[in-house]
């Protein structure tokens, strides 16, 4: 297992694992879609709007999931400055990024309905948003710096500092939001939790475990297209291309 | 010459673009920023839609202000660090027009993007709907303003140490107009009242500022370089 | 149920749909890129091998930054 | 004058064409002052700079058609790579073909690096990069501080050629520089030292 | 070594409060903002005093926040730009403590100051009186904070170019806490309620702050050099 | 390792004392990110440096006790005189004593402006303010990158009686140089061009 983390044979593991997770995600996802489209049915308060749920709390779960993969991949790679933690952390931001916008427009799609305005200023929607600027953090620190090494470390020290710091933020949105309690959101912690039925749980479980290999799939793909990049002195990558370019020339 | 003096405004202008697209993030942060102060208000303020309706024209016009005024970092400073300032000033074509080429190249990276941003937040706010078209126009037809204003102060700070935040000592008191009619339209439209007067108002600042802020630039640029 | 009730979600269409559509487009925009930064690699490292072997001098690598830009 | 202090004074001198004049002095003498006047960046305390007898304030655009400026700062945009470094750099001063461009980098030794944002080359590899300014806009006038700082051995030869060269064609040349410069046929000396 | 750690870190701290008297711009300018910010509200939203009253804490420190975030451009730029981190760094003294040095003066001229400023700008906004001990002990209490958080920010995005606003990007989520907590106390006194939980609970951000802020920033710095 | 490429390979050398080392190389060469490297500035992608056979990491801070460095950037902070730059650049290294300031600025030639702001210093001027750290803080481990850069020729001698001296004291020198250093006793190349 540990020969794994060289960039070489991770290269080449990542190859031969995509298409299978690619496969699974594309079965799981057929199959929640159909189970929570078709299958489950309208829920007597909300009709057919809550189906909504079915992608935006999977994102909404994947959003902090990915965060936490971030912050951890950032550790490993500023302790023992391994290059394919730094490149799993750099690689995962847009990922969590979209999960996260995922959840807050298909979270206000949702809210349009049931409180009859696309936003409201919850707790869970608000410590959302910052994530999502935490996460926007993170990239544009990345993408400012060009020396791969640097900013490797700077965001990892970012995302531990974020890690850190999002318990309290989260804590004290809750906070915020209990002092001053609008009509609207008390309606939405009634309708925002309904009694789950089996019909409903089995798709949105189905659904989040398809989100959630959907991440790794892209993850490997986008780390592996960054190995080469990083890599590409290396005799390894030279072979490789040399290849590519060779089959090309047939294909011509 | 070999060249004219519009294909050397074009690549000025090209050429700040390019810089631009090579670092999006240079770009996406005033409006990560714009986002982000917009949202620290009813972090502050509290929740309440009724109290947000109110404040809206003005936390997000505030903060369409603040962001601008922070992307006219980009516009001279790295040039004047790293002497471009000075090649430009040495241009056989006048100074008044390549500035000029520089300030459009920012406006189109920071204004016109506030704009494209401003509805989302401006939902987020609980503005009425029907004071979004509002917001729109008002926008359009100030940032330019900020931009060209904002060149002067940016112009006149450089090399100052601690110049980024000496702007916005030096523009920001020139923007108020501009905040009080943008607002100022933004809550008319709100309130259902007619927002003739303030458009035009916006234009004639518009038409004012094209004519005097390139020169004024130019002239503040060669003050900072002798 | 038919395709048409389906399709109307029970009037909450509008809502339902662009939900899911968004989420669609997104997920689909992460795969294309991901691919495409790949294939921008490869094909940037290509041409670096054909410059060298045209001007015969040792590789020398294009920064990280022009491999990010695609 | 920089700040309240003057730094030279009665100094006059004219460049004749096919002339260097190689501005020597002590650090903080005033040579980057002096140039940056010639140049009309700073305005002269008293006294002033012509060309062919007339103010250069007077004809402002015809005398910097006249010359180029190569000073401390290399005028090199980190984030931009060589080559957009210079084809913005020579389009600003109003010439500069691609062809143009492609062979000045050649002959600073940069083409190989032609590609690399600006920022990550060295010390030596930006000054080239400011020199190739030269050898794009043909002007008759180089204005150069320091042009050796931080070049290599081998480039301060090929610049000495290049000098000598542009000398030969009938151009003028004001620079300063502490290295001795091999002053060929036309050369002269001036010291702000007192 | 023929002087001590404190006399070293005394000396940091010394010659930044020197610096920052020989720019007194410097100092005022991110005052100055944090006034002119504060007085835009009322130009943006109207001047009755009811709405203006609600609006007081938040807006006040939002504008602190911001302000603030604005005077971190000054805690390292100047020193990287010239090469004086390098030195700080190759010092025989550990680099957290002289960091510290630098992040306390950062604070005495600019946090200390703004708390000074504080009332009068709370009285513009028609803050209740009994609101402003708190305000005040408040922002005592969440300032320092401030600059600690920021110092990392500020370190992360040193000599990368938009810096200044990227520093926002990074810091202002990470501020929200304390606006939470600080204008929730203020609100909750003007409207006579007990702050007693929301002071011990800046208080403790303070504490971890300092535990954790220079150490965070130092390594950021060692990273930024490298 | 710069960016993701390798600047130099396999490279080794050792300093003994009154020893110094001459690092070469055409500009872009890697002796600037060789120095850094040196000081534990900058990580070595591969490879370590050590002091007495001690990794530099492991002593960091009795090895930052042995050294001083100066660098491409002078450090020096442009609001403050020349006096009080050097105060702080050599209590920051943890010594200095009033008196040893002032013989190191009259060294360095800079009494006549040491109480100007630094920034109305010309380059040379502040590369001497830098060079005057040296003086003040007598280490035995002295990295020099370009310490001549913008020097005039007078004080490019003084430097190198300055340099001579401190190796007859058994100090230790790694520097950088396009000009050719009179090699004294001890003296030694090293070349980064392949
Ligand atoms: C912009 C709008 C919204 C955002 C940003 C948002 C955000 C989130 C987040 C972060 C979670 C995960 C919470 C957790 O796992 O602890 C979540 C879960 C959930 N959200 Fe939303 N939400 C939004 C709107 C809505 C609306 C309008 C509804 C329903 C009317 C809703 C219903 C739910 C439900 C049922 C869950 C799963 C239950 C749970 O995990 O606690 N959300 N949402
Ligand atoms: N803005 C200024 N205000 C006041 N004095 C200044 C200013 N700029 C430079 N000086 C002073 O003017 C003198 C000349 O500076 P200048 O840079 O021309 O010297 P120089 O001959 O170029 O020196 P070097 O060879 O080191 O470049 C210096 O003593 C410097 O201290
Ligand atoms: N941050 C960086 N990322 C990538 N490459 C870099 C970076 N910094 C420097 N380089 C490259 O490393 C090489 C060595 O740079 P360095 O500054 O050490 O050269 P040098 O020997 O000091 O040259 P000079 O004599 O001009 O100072 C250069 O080719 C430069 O382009
Ligand atoms: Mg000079
Ligand atoms: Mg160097």
């Amino acid at each position: 297992m540990y020969k794994y983390a060289s960039p070489k044979n991770f290269y080449a593991l990542a190859g031969r694992l995509i298409p299978w997770l690619g496969a699974v995600t594309l079965i799981l996802f057929i199959l929640g879609l159909y189970l929570g489209l078709f299958v489950a049915p309208p829920d007597y308060q909300q009709g057919d709007s809550y189906r909504i749920m079915f992608i935006h709390v999977p994102a909404a779960w994947m959003s902090m999931f990915v965060y936490m993969i971030m912050a951890g991949a950032g550790l490993v790679g500023l302790v023992w400055n391994i290059k394919l933690a730094d490149i799993l952390a750099s690689t995962s931001a847009p990922i969590g990024a979209s999960f996260t916008l995922i959840a807050l427009v298909t979270g206000s799609l949702w809210g349009k309905p049931m409180w009859g305005t696309y936003w409201v200023w919850d707790a869970r929607l608000t410590s959302e948003l910052i994530l999502f600027f935490l996460y926007i953090g993170f990239i544009a620190l990345q993408a400012a710096i060009d020396e791969p090494r640097r900013s490797a470390r700077a965001g990892a020290l970012l995302a531990l500092v974020g890690v850190v710091n999002i318990p309290i933020i989260h804590y004290s949105v809750n906070w915020w939001n209990t002092l001053h309690q609008p009509a609207s959101i008390s309606s939405l912690n009634k309708i925002g939790n309904p009694t789950i039925y089996p019909t409903m749980l089995h798709p949105l479980l189905i659904m989040a475990l398809a989100f959630n290999l959907y991440y790794f799939t892209v993850v490997l793909m986008r780390m592996r297209g960054e190995i080469l990049a990083r890599e590409r002195h290396t005799g390894w990558v030279t072979e490789i291309v040399r290849a590519k370019s060779t089959s090309q020339g047939l294909q011509q | 010459m070999s060249q004219n003096l519009l294909s050397t405004a074009r690549c000025v202008f090209q050429r700040d673009l390019i810089l631009a697209a090579r670092k999006p993030a240079d770009v996406a942060t005033p409006l990560v920023f714009f986002a982000i102060v917009t949202s620290l208000f009813p972090l502050g303020v509290g929740p309440e839609p009724a109290v947000l309706r109110i404040l809206a024209p003005g936390v997000l016009w505030v903060a369409a202000l603040l962001s601008t005024m922070l992307s006219l970092g980009r516009l001279f400073a790295s040039d004047h660090a790293d002497g471009t300032l000075e090649q430009l000033t040495l241009s056989p074509h006048p100074l008044t027009i390549l500035v000029f080429a520089k300030i459009a190249a920012h406006w189109v990276t920071s204004g016109l993007l506030l704009v494209v941003l401003s509805p989302i937040l401006a939902i987020q706010m609980h503005l009425p709907t029907q004071a979004m078209g509002t917001l729109i126009i008002t926008l359009l037809l100030a940032t330019p303003v900020l931009s060209l204003l904002g060149s002067v102060g940016a112009a006149l700070t450089l090399g100052v140490r601690g110049g980024g935040v000496l702007v916005s000592l030096l523009v920001l008191p020139l923007y108020t107009p501009i905040l009080i009619f943008g607002a100022g339209a933004v809550t008319a439209s709100a309130t259902g009242l007619d927002t003739e007067a303030y458009l035009s108002l916006l234009g004639a600042f518009l038409v004012l500022a094209l004519g005097f802020a390139p020169w004024a630039t130019a002239a503040a640029l060669r003050i900072s370089l002798d | 149920m038919n395709w048409h009730t389906f399709f109307a979600m029970g009037g909450y269409a509008v809502y339902v749909w662009s939900a899911y559509g968004f989420a669609m487009l997104v997920l689909l925009w992460n795969l294309v890129s991901a691919l495409r930064k790949r294939a921008a690699v490869l094909r940037m490292l290509r041409e670096l091998s054909v410059a060298d072997q045209g001007n015969g001098t040792a590789g020398r690598p294009a920064p990280m930054s022009e491999v990010r830009t695609e | 004058a920089r700040g309240d202090r003057p730094l030279f004074q009665e100094l006059s001198f004219a460049l004749a064409p096919g002339e260097m004049v190689h501005v020597q002095g002590a650090n903080g003498s005033g040579k980057t002052t002096l140039l940056r006047t010639a140049c009309g960046l700073s305005q002269p305390a008293a006294g002033e700079v012509r060309w062919d007898g007339i103010s250069i304030h007077k004809l402002s655009d015809e005398y910097r058609e006249k010359l180029c400026y190569v000073g401390h700062t290399n005028g090199i945009q980190g984030d931009l790579s060589a080559v957009e470094n210079l084809r913005f750099g020579t389009c600003v001063g109003g010439a500069g073909s691609h062809a143009e461009i492609s062979t000045a980098l050649e002959q600073v030794g940069l083409t190989r690096v032609a590609r690399l944002p600006a920022k990550l080359l060295s010390q030596g590899q930006k000054r080239r990069l400011a020199l190739a300014r030269l050898f794009v806009l043909a002007r008759p006038l180089w204005v150069l501080d320091e042009p050796f700082t931080a070049l290599d051995v081998r480039f301060c030869g090929v610049m000495n050629e290049r000098l000598a060269a542009h000398l030969a064609q009938g151009g003028l040349v004001l620079i300063t520089s502490h290295q001795e410069l091999p002053l060929t046929a036309g050369g002269r000396r001036i010291s702000l030292d007192h």
